[in-house]
Order: C-alpha cells, then structure tokens, then sequence
C-alpha cells in the first residue's frame, strides 16, 4: 500500500504517522516530499518498505539518522529508495490529481537522479522538437494530510502555507485529514483552500496533530523539539525507548503530548 | 585588521561578537554581490534555509531597492523583519505579497525563468560548478547519505544564475562528484545549451577563502577573489582539482564594520 | 501583435478594449477563451486580424453578430479564426506561464476540432503508452486583465472568480492590469490572488472598467446591456453609429461612461 | 390533461403560468434524472448556462441529498437560493463550498473523473450521440457561424455521463453533425475505448419528446420514453435519421403540478 502524508515545512500529519506506528503497520511504501521527523520514526519503527522523497533531512538541524541508518546500514531493515526533486514531485502529484499519466518539466536532465528508478523518463515537444523531462504521475493508495478546521460536513480548510495538499489530496484513491478544530460552519479565511467533503474519505479532529509542526492560527513551530530529535535519532536504544515510552504507551495523540509533556520534551 | 577565520560559527551570536567568521565572510559576499545585483535593477532571489537565508535577509536590510525574496515554500516577496528560523516560518507568509501552493512555485515561478539568483550549497562541488547534495560514495551502498535534491536540481536549471555558497576544502572541491544532484555547466562548454537548461549555471562560488568563477571557454571554475589574508597556496591545498587563478587575481574588501554589526542584528533575531 | 484580454464570466476589461478602438489598432491578433461583447467591437471595428478562441457567443443571450458577420461574410474584412476548447485553452495559457513549449490533455481526440490549425497534436505517454492530446503553449505578446485593486507598488488583487488571469499575465511578455481602485495597502481578502508589480508591466486606474461586465464587491453586471447589444450589433450601420458615438466621441473611459448614460444605454 | 406543447418558453414566467411548455417538460424531466442520480448516492453535475442550470437548480430542490453543481467557471458545490443570471453570477462563487481557476476545474475536477453528469447542448446531434456547436455547413465557408467549443468537448470526454437537452427536428436531429465538437459515441460502438475516452459518453437524450438512449451493441440513438401526447409518427418526423425505437417503449410521467410550482418558482427568481 502506497500512502502519502505531505504538509510542506507546516501542517505535517505528525499524529498521523505515530497511529501507523501504534497500529504496527508493516510494509508500506511511503510518499512524501520531505521525509522529516514523522518518516525518521516510521522508518525507524520498521513500517517502511519503500520510501518514496525528494528531500530527507531534519530542517534547520542536519541529518535524519533513522533514515540514514536505514539506507546506509539497512536497520532495521533493508528499504527501496525511490528519489525525485521537489519539482518532479510536485508535478507528479499535480499529474495524478488531473487524471494525467504523465507531466513534463525542464529540469532532471543532466542529472544523476535520471535513470535510478523507472518514473522519470523524456518526452519531445511535439511543436518545438525540444527534449524535457517526463514524470510518471503519482496516485497514491491514500494520502494524509493535517489542516486546521473542517465543518461537520466534512469540507477541509486549509490556510498559510498550503504547500502540495491539495494535489496529494486529489491524486489519492482515499484521501484522510486529521484537523484541529471541527466547527459548525467554515468562515472565509484569505489564502485558505477548501478540499469538499466529497473528495474526502475521513476526518478526524486531533488537535495539535501536527505537533512539532505547526499550525497557522493554533500553534508555533517546536523548534526545540526537532533540535532535540537529532540525539534521540542518532541512537537506536534511544530511539527504541522513545518510541515505546511515547508513542506505543499512549492510546491516542492527546496521551501522547501529556506524555512528552511530562518528560519536558514538549515546551508549549 | 580583520583576519579570515575558519572558525565554525556555531555558536551563540551576539551584537557585541566582533569576530569575523569563516561564515560571516562568506555571508557578508553573497549578501554583496546580492545587492549589487538588486541596485542594478530587479534581484528575485529563490532562498534556501542556512547561510543563504541569511544572506539574503542582510541584503535585504543593505540594499535599495532590496532583493526580492522567494522561498520554496510558496511565499513570494517576503519582507521578514527577523531572520526566519526556517522555511516554514509563518513570518515569511505573513508578510509576503503573495503565498501560492508548492507547484505553483516551482513551475509558474521557477521554471518559466522569473527567478534571477539561486543560491545553493551542497556536499561537493566539482570544477565544472556541478553539485553533489545526494551521496557520498556508491549511490546503492553510500558511504553518506546526505538529504537530497529538494529544489536544488530545477533551481540549477532555471535560475537566471547560480550562486553557490561552500567553504572550501579538498574533500568538498572535487574533480567531479560523487553524484550529480545539480547541473553546474555538465560536462563542460555547450553542455547546458543541448541539454536545454535555460538558466545561467553556476556564475559565482563563494568560499570562505575567496570567490571562483566560470572561465569564459572552458566554463572551469577558477579563483578570482581571495578574502583578505588568504594565501593562493592555501587555496590550492583546499581544493580537490588543480585549481587555476584569474590573471587579475582580486581582493575581496574586508568586512566592514557596518556590514558585521548589521549582520550581528540579522543573526541575533533582532526585528528591523 | 498578439494580444491577450482575460476574464471569465467576471473582470472582463472592456475600458482597454475600447481604447484598442478608439487608439485605431489595427492587424491584432486578439486572444480570448470566451471573446463575447468586447471582441464582437473590436472585431467589427476592423481591429483584429486574427481571432483565437473556445467560446464565441453573447452569453445568456444569442450571438455575437460581429463576429459572426467577420467570419460569414467577411465584413468589415476577412479574419482568421483559431479554434480551442475551454481546456484546451487552460492548457495552453497553464503551459506558457509554465515556462514549457506544450501541455497535455485528456480532450480534442475524436473531435473535428484537431487539424484545423498546428496547435494541437498528440503525445504518447512514455509510461502507458495512451495517446493523448499534446496543446502548444500560449504566450501572447500583451496580456490585459481588469482586477478590483491595485497598491502603490503595482502590486494586483484580483477576488471572486478568478478564471484564467494569472495564466494569461505570467505567460505573456508584458502584462497590463485596468483596475478599480488603487489603494495603500492591499488587505487580505478571503480566495483573492495577488500578482507582484514586478510581473505586471503596467497598472492603470480605470473605474468601472469591466462594464457591462462586473468587478466583485465593486459593482454589478449590466445584464440590460448584454441583451441590448443583440440589436445594435446585429446592423452594421447601428453598430458603427454605436462605436462612433459612445467609444471614438469618448476621450476616456469616463466619458464613454456618461454618454452611455446619457443615450439610457446604462442603467446603473 | 397534460399537453405537450413546442411553445418557445422565452416568454416571462409568472408563478400562476400553468401552461406546460416544451422547455418545462426538458426541464422537469432532466431535474428528474439527476434528482434520481443524486438519490442512490453522490451526484456531481457540471453545470452549463441555459436550460441545464435551471434543470439543475430545480433538482437541488426536488432532491434529498441534492446534486452538487458544479460551474466551469470555478464554483464548486454552489448552492443558490435563487437561480443564477449567468455563470458568472456573484451568488454561484458566494454560495460555494470553494471557488478555483479556470485551469484547476478543467484539470482537477473534470479531467479527473470528478464529475458524474455533464449537461450539453448544441445545434446537431448525430445517431451515435455526438455533438455540433461549431457551424453549420462547411468550417471555412460555414452557412452559420455557432458559438464553438466552449467546455464540452471535454465535458463529453470526461464525465461520468452526458445528457443532452435538445429540441427534437430533422434539422438537429442528423445522420451525421457537419462538424463534430464532441464525441459521443464517436463512429460507434468501441471508439470511445478506442480514443482513450474514460467517460461514460450520451447516455441520455431528452427532447421536446421524450428520451433517448443509446442502444447496447451498436450505440445508436433510440427512443426509449415518450413524453404525454407525443406520437411515434411525431418523433419520426422529427428525426434526420431513421429513427429506432425500444421494444419496451415508456411514457414519461406528465408534470406534476408540484414540479410545475417549483419549476415557476425557480424562473421567476425566487429564493429559496
């Protein structure tokens, strides 16, 4: 199964990831542009299979060591890379959500990045005889993404940095959104994009979802927090214990903030 | 006497840290040649996190009319009053002209050419401005996975030109890279025009020991700037090819005194 | 000269179509997805050499008899005429504010519309294999838009539906935007869009520019006038009595405005 | 006693008009249909000017859950309370669950399979469902000079199915359209397959007459319902092919008095 959780530098599905982790999910392939803190965990938790990017860092702080651990040691396992450009993925995304096969782009070529998978191949303009860049569209099993409020109805409202949302949203076969608030009726909000109810497969309201991200109008970035990830990460016992203490004991998201809380690695 | 330092500047700024660092020059002249650039006319800038960001928030707070600021994120024509912590910083949005989706900006924006300066770094950089930002090592069993491309690819593409900010080291200044994340000029002269890439390249690399340019010919990258104090030896010790020199070899000004307090500012999250 | 003029049911910039009239221009290429009252004048007033389009009509009411009196009868002379769809001509402005030489589409095949002119093809999806429809990208010389606001700066905000004018000011050459109002500071408003001054080659103050069409929040459309244009433009000598007395006797917008007024032509 | 009339219904309504005429029976019976659609679950309906605003607006209040219309112009899920002027009226954008560009309804929504019934119109039909509303005679030199294209050809390409509302003449009624706008069934059964088409094509004609519907096997064109009071011998007459019609050959039910009142409450403008 192929899932997508995008959210790009805000509104990423943090708790999202942290249910797949409880749910002991095994063997997927995951899709998204920047694989940060919530793939470091599900790659560490041994849900991946496959991991689908096009930039794998920890922002701001350097390197993802689970993801590391797993490309340049195969802990816990062996995972498939499949790797593109921000570019490339946004315009596969942009593909699938248009029901294209295919989108084309100036850019790849001269690259290594050519050639390492089957999904970025050329095309010639039909017009100008010019050689460019063709992606295979991406349509993914689900996407996940987190936004701020939705209506009882189900309408998804999404404002500030709307990064690719919308486009992972409609290229999915079913696409889910954890939200902040449910709220009787969606007032207008300048810059925010409105995904209906009907391309919807579910919403749930998990408020901080988002947590060490942000969201716009409920909350601040933990910066401290991701700075922090990079000594928890960097150790696999570390990284075990955490998972278990944080993630695997606590029933839900909201257990799980009182229990980072506790341990003060939560500020806010 | 301001002395070139290769101090990692980590630490803890503050106003009163009159320490010129390897950073802070390499800042100070991207920040520079930015301005310059936006003095003569229109700079759209495509700004990264780290030291471009930086860079380009100085050049913003020197420069008139200022750069123009766009971040991968969507946000086009920020004017942030402090130096954003990341991309994703809500300062960005806030105060830019206009926010529009991540595909949006790579293909409205980026690819159609309206981006003049990209500023990019990386893990390696070889002497025909190529950049490795993905391995080190054999890409299926690397020695060091690094992040990867993120914007960098199509930025090297499109961009009206390339600036590149790395300080300069053999293991970093390489014959050719390990991986070609992004293309500088290729294989070399005419290599960008049959691949069809439509923007400049690689014009300029800011090091912390001065600045390389693309021979006109060759498209080679050679030193054309020292910072003040650096010898052409310790250039040629911290360089991976046989590195060449301009024939009209020039100094970099020192970081002056106004520069570095208003850097000092930037870097200290003081509000404009 | 190709010459662009945008808006989709809403902001459609009549002001700047009638100084193409009264400025004498003629040999234009004109571009528009739905070429409705202000094409049928410029295309009677002898301005456009070359017509392209998806949708030619006087919408809700009938014909445009200009046009059609261009293309039947060639009156006042010949015009050429190049024929899209709506998508297709999405597309094709998508492409060209893209930067890309063509777009694809799932459209046009099966349809008489292909091989009347070079600008659709086909493509074959280096990954599917499917064929599809291959459109060249649109860059007009000049696009001109109507939008409800600008600032100082230049900067455009453009609300309500928002059609296709983006496209048509990032893939043109030079970009011109009548507005409104121009205020200090452009507030935010919930589903507008903001094109920065540095893509706009020039902004130009033009208060009820779009009428008989209308600007959101500004003013209403003047639906009298849609459906009294049907008999003014179905004459000859009508329409040319029409553009005489109401655009060339006018100097300005204003004044075009006043006399329409005057003749009981407006009613608003 | 219901009586089917070709009275042009361009005369003004009023809510006490209680003459049926042809346009009111295209109507009522296409608010039917999609009211039906809507019922045994989601129905999205890409929604023309004309007639099929009306039809779908009357639909929206005949129906529990009702259609989600669906506006090239942008809107999505516009819900208004009195029926638009036209698809650029205010009320469609402010009564909507979102609004987007041009671009986006094309590429998003209709191209992507998103929308399960398209409205359409023209000035031919052909046997096989497809679709003129470009000219009549030849394109260069054509006798009459139509509107063109618009949103159809794709509309016919990509919905889920197409209904057609047309006037039934041996004038629009043809053998074969004199330019083919939009493929319906194309020239015949497999050739939507064929040309990569993904929806459904014309699934359903309704006319001053009664309905058609395409017959499985060759895809042409049969009556399948007449309306109260037509005779065969008038859909024959009326018809530039050899009309065919189905061995269980249907009555539409006549208008009823309460889609009558409503139908005359949503053209007189009345809100809802």
């Amino acid at each position: 199964m192929t899932v997508a959780m995008e959210g790009f530098t805000h509104l990423i599905p943090h708790a999202a990831g942290h249910e797949i982790i409880r749910q002991g999910r095994k063997d997927l392939h995951v899709v998204r542009m920047t694989p940060d803190v919530v793939f470091d965990q599900l790659i560490g938790a041994g849900c991946v299979r496959k991991l689908t990017f096009s930039w794998g860092g920890n922002p701001g702080v350097g390197s993802l060591h689970r993801f590391r651990d797993a490309v340049e040691n195969d802990w816990p396992h062996k995972i498939e890379i499949e790797e593109h450009s921000h570019a490339g993925m946004a315009a596969r995304y942009v593909a699938g959500a248009s029901g294209l096969p295919f989108g084309i782009l100036r850019g790849y070529l001269g690259t290594d990045l050519v050639g390492r998978h089957a999904g970025i191949k050329t095309v010639d303009c039909p017009f100008t005889g010019e050689r460019l860049a063709a992606i295979q569209a991406l349509n993914p099993d689900v996407s996940v993404i987190h936004a701020q409020r939705a209506d009882r109805d189900g309408n998804v409202q999404i404002w500030g940095l709307i990064g690719v949302q919308k486009e992972a949203v409609l290229s999915a076969q079913v696409a889910i959104a954890t939200v902040e608030e449910i709220v009787d009726t969606l007032s207008p909000v300048p810059g925010a994009v409105v995904l209906p109810s009907w391309v919807m497969g579910a919403v749930a309201c998990v408020p901080r979802g988002a947590h060490p991200s942000f969201a716009m109008g409920y909350s601040e970035r933990d910066n401290a927090f991701y700075q922090g990830w990079d000594a928890v990460s960097a150790d696999r016992d570390k990284f075990r214990e955490w998972i278990q203490t944080h993630v695997l004991s606590s029933a839900d998201h909201a257990e799980m903030l009182a229990s980072l809380r506790e341990a003060g690695d939560i500020l806010v | 006497m301001q002395k070139c330092s290769r101090h990692c500047g980590k630490l803890e700024t503050s106003l009163s840290d009159t320490k010129v660092t390897a950073d802070d020059v390499m800042i100070v002249n991207a920040a520079r040649v930015l301005s310059q650039l936006a003095a003569a006319g229109r700079a759209t800038c495509f700004v990264g996190i780290g030291l471009p960001s930086t860079a380009a928030n100085l050049a913003r707070r020197l420069s008139s009319p200022p750069p123009i600021l766009i971040y991968e994120s969507g946000c086009i024509g920020s004017k942030p009053t402090r130096l954003p912590l990341s991309i994703g910083d809500g300062e960005l949005g806030d105060t830019a002209d206009a926010v529009v989706s991540v595909p949006e900006i790579f293909a409205y924006w980026l690819q159609a050419g309206r981006i003049d300066v990209g500023f990019l770094g990386g893990a390696q950089l070889d002497r025909l401005g190529n950049i490795n930002s993905t391995v080190i090592g054999n890409y299926d069993s690397p020695k060091t996975r690094l992040p990867g491309a993120g914007g960098a690819p199509e930025i090297a593409a499109s961009a009206g030109q390339v600036m590149v900010i790395m300080r300069q080291s053999k293991r970093a200044f390489v014959e050719k890279c390990d991986f070609r994340t992004s293309v500088g000029f290729g294989d070399g002269a005419g290599h960008r025009e049959k691949l069809g890439l439509r923007g400049g390249g690689t014009r300029l690399v800011i090091t912390d020991l001065g600045l390389l340019e693309p021979r006109a010919g060759s498209c080679e990258l050679v030193m054309t700037h020292l910072h003040p104090g650096v010898t052409r030896e310790q250039c040629v010790d911290s360089t991976g090819w046989q590195l060449q020199f301009a024939d009209d070899l020039k100094l970099t000004p020192a970081v002056s005194s106004d520069e570095l307090e208003e850097l000092r500012r930037v870097q200290s999250g003081a509000r404009r």
